[in-house]
């Protein structure tokens, strides 16, 4: 599975993009969360308040219940600023 | 046309661009640029999820032309280091007629401001903060829904 | 700035000229041009009464700036004989924020249709008729009230 | 009085402006048009219909109650078409 980072959750975590294979139990946005949280003290971290993260998958906007599989590219970021 | 790049643009050449279709009496035009309102911003840059950010564009742009008959949109975006005054972005929409125009540039702007992957971060000195996401936003895209 | 012209004007110059503020970020334009739909029209002529016209576009502006925080306004619009394609009006505003420089744009063109003292006349070969003002301008202007 | 008329009514009446001296009994817009009409066939035909025409003192738009005197220029016109 490709994960991205932006803004401050690229900070906390470290790093802008990583590769993990999923575990096979986990089949949404929200579980896979929980389990990134126990990844590290930067995901644990960037993770802490899931009410400040938003989700796309596959380049989509997304919520915490859409489902996901190791083929999917998964990005957590802040709520968007631009324009 | 959708841009998205670091480099400036020229908002007068984009919007005289617009300006040749003589079945299409009404171009409407925003532009933002960085905003000083303290006189103590050094700079602001723009973190964007590339590939995402064209995706989300084309399909703002798709919407904008199944909600009014426009005969032409462009949408450019800019990411990377700007200063106080640079332009960030640019939003055209020609029609026939001048409502369309004006409201598929605001629902371009209010959209963008909501969907479209971009992160603003402050410099002040040498202090960097993450620009918070504005309920004001979320209100004027609203609107559209 | 207020013109009211026959010379042509530069749309993009104009839009260029109003980026220059780094304490207000957004700049909204509309541009109207002389519209062909049948593809038959020869020329428009645009008729106005002069001092009348000057006074009731200084009025708008005026009104303009007392109901949005507006860091500068330009109206341009010309008159006498044009042709598809050609350039009629332009208005431009800036704010420090988008809404204030979209409703203010939308309001002088919707006040500008229905207030300023301009008439049109469309000529189709050597076949010549005053435009007839639309009800669709009235409520538009209407909801500002 | 100043007199000025513009587009369609320009054309009917056959000039754009004309001075005239206000009959001291005519004191409305309403008198004025009512009083026009009698001056020639072209003014007749210019306010044949007084919905059509729209009105503005001194540069002001107004109404058929609108008082006028003799030093006010009064201008007639269609329903504006510009923009």
């Amino acid at each position: 599975m490709d994960l991205f980072y932006f803004a401050w959750l690229r900070e906390k975590v470290g790093t802008g993009s990583e590769q993990r294979t999923l575990p096979a139990d986990i089949t949404t946005v929200a579980a896979l969360v929980e389990w990134l949280k126990t990844q590290s003290p930067g995901h644990a971290a960037a993770f802490a308040d899931p009410a400040l993260v938003r989700v796309a998958v596959n380049q989509d906007h997304a919520g915490l219940d859409a489902i996901v599989t190791d083929r999917d590219e998964v990005a957590f970021f802040p709520p968007v600023t631009g324009g | 046309m959708i841009h998205v790049q670091t480099e400036d643009f020229d908002a007068g050449a984009l919007l005289n661009g617009l300006l040749n279709d003589p079945a299409a009496g009404a171009v409407a035009t925003f532009t933002g640029t960085v905003r000083d309102d303290s006189g103590t911003l050094t700079a602001l840059t723009l973190e964007h999820y590339p590939g995402m950010t064209e995706k989300q564009l084309q399909a703002l742009e798709d919407d904008a032309r199944r909600r009014w008959p426009l005969s032409d949109v462009v949408i450019i975006h800019r990411y990377g280091r700007l200063i106080p005054g640079d332009r960030i972005v640019f939003v055209g929409t020609r029609a026939a007629h001048r409502a369309d125009a004006f409201a598929a540039c605001e629902f371009l702007m209010d959209w963008l401001k909501t969907r479209a992957p971009f992160w603003k971060q402050e410099q002040y000195g040498d202090r960097q903060t993450w620009v918070e996401a504005k309920a004001s936003d979320d209100t004027a895209a609203d609107r559209w829904s």
